[in-house]
């Protein structure tokens, strides 16, 4: 299935290697970064939703 | 705006500093050169074009952080973005200034240089009019990459990152004319192609500094 | 209804949403079958041999390279004319993905240099222009960095944008009458495809379409996070004045 | 020339601090803002003064009639005092420079450089470069900061005798200077619970899920 690459095998498997690390590793960045400020976005959220909640009900007691 | 010039000629002069260390910098370059490559005067007089050149681009950079930064520090930025001149004509006056205590001294000396390091006789003209013509757009886009960076701490190295990309094509334009003069080629195309850039620039950039520096003021 | 209104950050935020899973998908089909085609099932030129295979990576790397900027110019001039949050965050998300693309187009070409041209990096005014080009994306992304001000740093940034889209094509202009070069023409556009055979013509064409798509799904992705990350500073402003 | 703000927002940060701010400066009369540390005065300031643009609302006399003057006085510590002066006077068109120099008391130091001023001669020479403006609306912010009482007295003149010649001053200031001046306090003003400017939370408000 290989394909004969003949004497051009490094440089082939060199640009394939590097081309499609780089991608790999742009994308899982972006991924891993999306993930992140997305737990966090939740976290400080529920926090604010909390904080509001908290405040109305102060105000219909006092 | 002549009373900015006046100003901003006499801070430098009184400075001190800023004025000279330029110079000495692009005095070091011409002399570092020679003991890093040897003394081969062939070699020598072949990459003095593109030496002086270099020496001179990152001379220029050297004082730019302080062009606008100083004014920011002490206020009068603020108090010039509402006095009654237009601030682009205020940052071209700036960076006429900038050229004049940097570009201007830079040009005079690099012959002497040139010296150095073995520049072919045919060469010393066109290096002379080259920087002169060319000089010019370092200190207009440098005052461009200071605006941008103005209240950014640590916005040096940030400065010369942003500005060394947008030297390219003063670099190869004013370096070329240099290689062709000191080979007795004719030098009217680059000539005429650095003398447009710097037209161009010193027309057109202050807009975009003048516009950066309010951004970084609000 | 008019196309601005996905310039809405909750209307772009529906819409990504909804779009990115297909275009990622249709961007790892068009790559997979496209990287495979010209892998194994086309032959080697009669000339450049095996080599002709990093073709599929490198045209189609450099031309996103450049259109990523191009991008990222519109963008930049759609913030600073209708200050629409999405244009300037999607300007910031496009700029690592094509300083990725440049990358690749380097060390592609560096490695096809190696045997074609002997050596593994020349002065060669295609590289020349696509090393400077790195050189401005870095610029835009430190820039980014260094000003704290989101709205501050997304007008620095367009306008930085701006003018080094006129120094970059002056700096194209500049190389090219630096050096004339060895690298070969444009061996790809699109009313010129004689020069190349069909059977190189149609796997590139496959990639091509799959690096386009991987760009628009890497960008509709970071442009999500980015105006998350916009969202949360809101947040925690508002929750330190209490 | 009359100063005129109208229901005026101003933001710090891409946060709005104040907001609904309206107040009218008629010629010759004086007005100070007054609040706590960090409700936004200097923000206000800077606003009116055309430095940062308003978040919503307006301000009616143009920046081309204001002279601002805020905590750093824009001096050159390597020129003379007169030097300093007649910089901004030959930025702005006048020739007030002798004029200020006897004003704000600085006759003597003349041909000193700013860089050996106290502190407060600092602040004076500061002062006296709004003389030399000839603009008729002044906009101070804290401009009474390192000077003793007998400055704050001197300064407090200047400011009777550019309002007697139809000046108009906007001050945020703690201290009494001694002029007669209405007071305007920000703290109603205060953007509430720390909103954010309305078109950001248009924008950025939402479910993000």
């Amino acid at each position: 299935m290989m394909p004969e690459l003949g004497k051009y095998a490094g440089a082939v498997l060199g640009s394939y290697a590097a081309s499609l690390g780089l991608i790999v590793a742009l994308v899982a960045w972006s991924l891993w970064r999306s993930a992140k400020v997305r737990r966090t976005l939740a976290e400080v959220e529920a926090r604010a939703a909390k904080a509001a909640a908290l405040k109305a009900k102060a105000k219909k007691h006092g | 705006m002549i009373a900015l010039l006046v100003r901003d000629m006499r801070l430098a002069m009184r400075a001190g500093g800023g004025f000279g260390l330029g110079l000495a910098f692009f005095l070091l370059v011409a002399v570092l050169v020679p003991l890093g490559v040897g003394p081969n005067s062939a070699l020598l007089a072949k990459i003095a074009p593109g030496i002086l050149w270099v020496g001179a681009l990152l001379a220029c950079l050297l004082s730019l952080d302080r062009l606008f930064a100083l004014d920011f520090e002490d206020g009068s930025l603020d108090l010039l973005v509402t006095a009654p001149i237009p601030l682009e004509g205020a940052v071209a006056i700036k960076a006429l200034a900038h050229w004049l205590v940097t570009g201007l001294p830079l040009t005079l000396i690099a012959p002497v240089l040139g010296v150095l390091l073995n520049l072919p006789e045919a060469g010393y003209f066109w290096l002379v009019v080259s920087l002169a013509l060319g000089t010019p757009a370092l200190s207009v886009i440098g005052a461009f990459g200071a605006a941008l960076t103005v209240g950014l701490k640590r916005g040096g190295l940030l400065l010369s990152l942003l500005v060394l990309p947008l030297y390219v094509p003063t670099l190869i334009f004013g370096a070329e004319v240099v290689k062709r003069g000191a080979d007795g080629m004719a030098t009217a195309t680059p000539l005429a192609l650095l003398a447009a850039i710097t037209a161009g620039v010193a027309a057109l950039l202050p807009f975009a500094s003048a516009a950066a520096i309010r951004i970084n003021l609000r | 209804m008019s196309l601005w209104e996905y310039a809405n950050p909750q209307k772009f935020m529906q819409l990504s949403r909804w779009v990115l899973p297909f275009v990622a998908a249709a961007s790892v089909l068009c790559l997979v079958i496209g990287l495979a085609w010209g892998f194994f099932w086309t032959p080697d030129d009669y000339k450049q041999g095996s080599t002709v295979k990093i073709f599929y990576l490198h045209v189609p790397a450099a031309m996103m390279a450049i259109n990523a900027w191009v991008m990222m110019l519109v963008t930049s001039l759609v913030w600073l004319i209708r200050r629409h949050h999405v244009s300037a965050l999607a300007a910031k998300a496009a700029a690592p993905v094509g300083l990725t693309f440049t990358l690749i187009a380097l060390a592609t070409g560096a490695l096809w240099g190696q045997p074609m041209w002997g050596t593994w990096w020349a002065w060669d005014p295609r590289l020349t222009s696509f090393l400077i080009l790195a050189l401005f994306y870095l610029g835009y992304i430190a820039l980014w960095q260094a000003v704290d001000d989101p709205d501050t740093a997304a007008d620095l940034t367009s306008v930085l944008c701006i003018v080094g889209s006129v120094f970059a094509l002056l700096s194209r202009y500049a190389v090219n009458f630096w050096n004339q070069g060895l690298h070969q023409g444009a061996s790809l556009s699109l009313d010129k495809k004689e020069n190349v055979a069909d059977v190189f013509w149609y796997p590139a064409l496959v990639c091509i379409a799959g690096f386009v798509l991987l760009f628009i799904s890497l960008v509709l992705l970071r442009t999500r996070t980015e105006i998350r990350s916009r969202r949360l500073g809101a947040l925690l402003a508002r929750e330190r004045m209490g | 020339m009359e100063l005129r703000v109208d229901q005026l927002a101003v933001a710090r940060g891409g946060v709005t601090v104040l907001e609904g701010v309206s107040f009218a400066l008629p010629a010759g009369r004086g007005l100070v803002l007054r609040g706590p540390n960090g409700i936004g005065k200097t923000t206000l300031l800077r606003t009116v003064a055309g430095l940062q643009p308003a978040a919503a609302g307006a301000v009616s006399a143009g920046a081309e009639a204001i002279a601002y003057a805020a905590h750093a006085d824009g001096l050159k510590a390597t020129l003379t005092v007169t030097e300093n002066l007649a910089f901004w006077a030959a930025v702005y068109g006048t020739a007030a420079v002798e004029y200020a120099l006897a004003q704000m008391n600085l006759l003597d130091l003349r041909d000193r450089q700013a860089a050996n001023l106290s502190a407060g001669q600092k602040r004076r020479l500061g002062l006296a470069r709004l003389l030399v403006t000839g603009r008729p609306i002044w906009v101070l912010d804290e401009p009474t900061v390192s000077l003793d009482t007998a400055s704050v007295a001197l300064f407090g003149d200047v400011v009777r005798g550019h309002m007697s010649r139809g000046g108009s001053v906007l001050i945020a200031t703690h201290i009494d200077l001694g002029i007669e001046a209405e007071v305007l306090e920000l703290g109603p003003y205060r953007a509430r619970d720390g909103s954010q400017s309305s078109a950001f939370d248009a924008a950025f408000g939402g479910d993000f899920a």
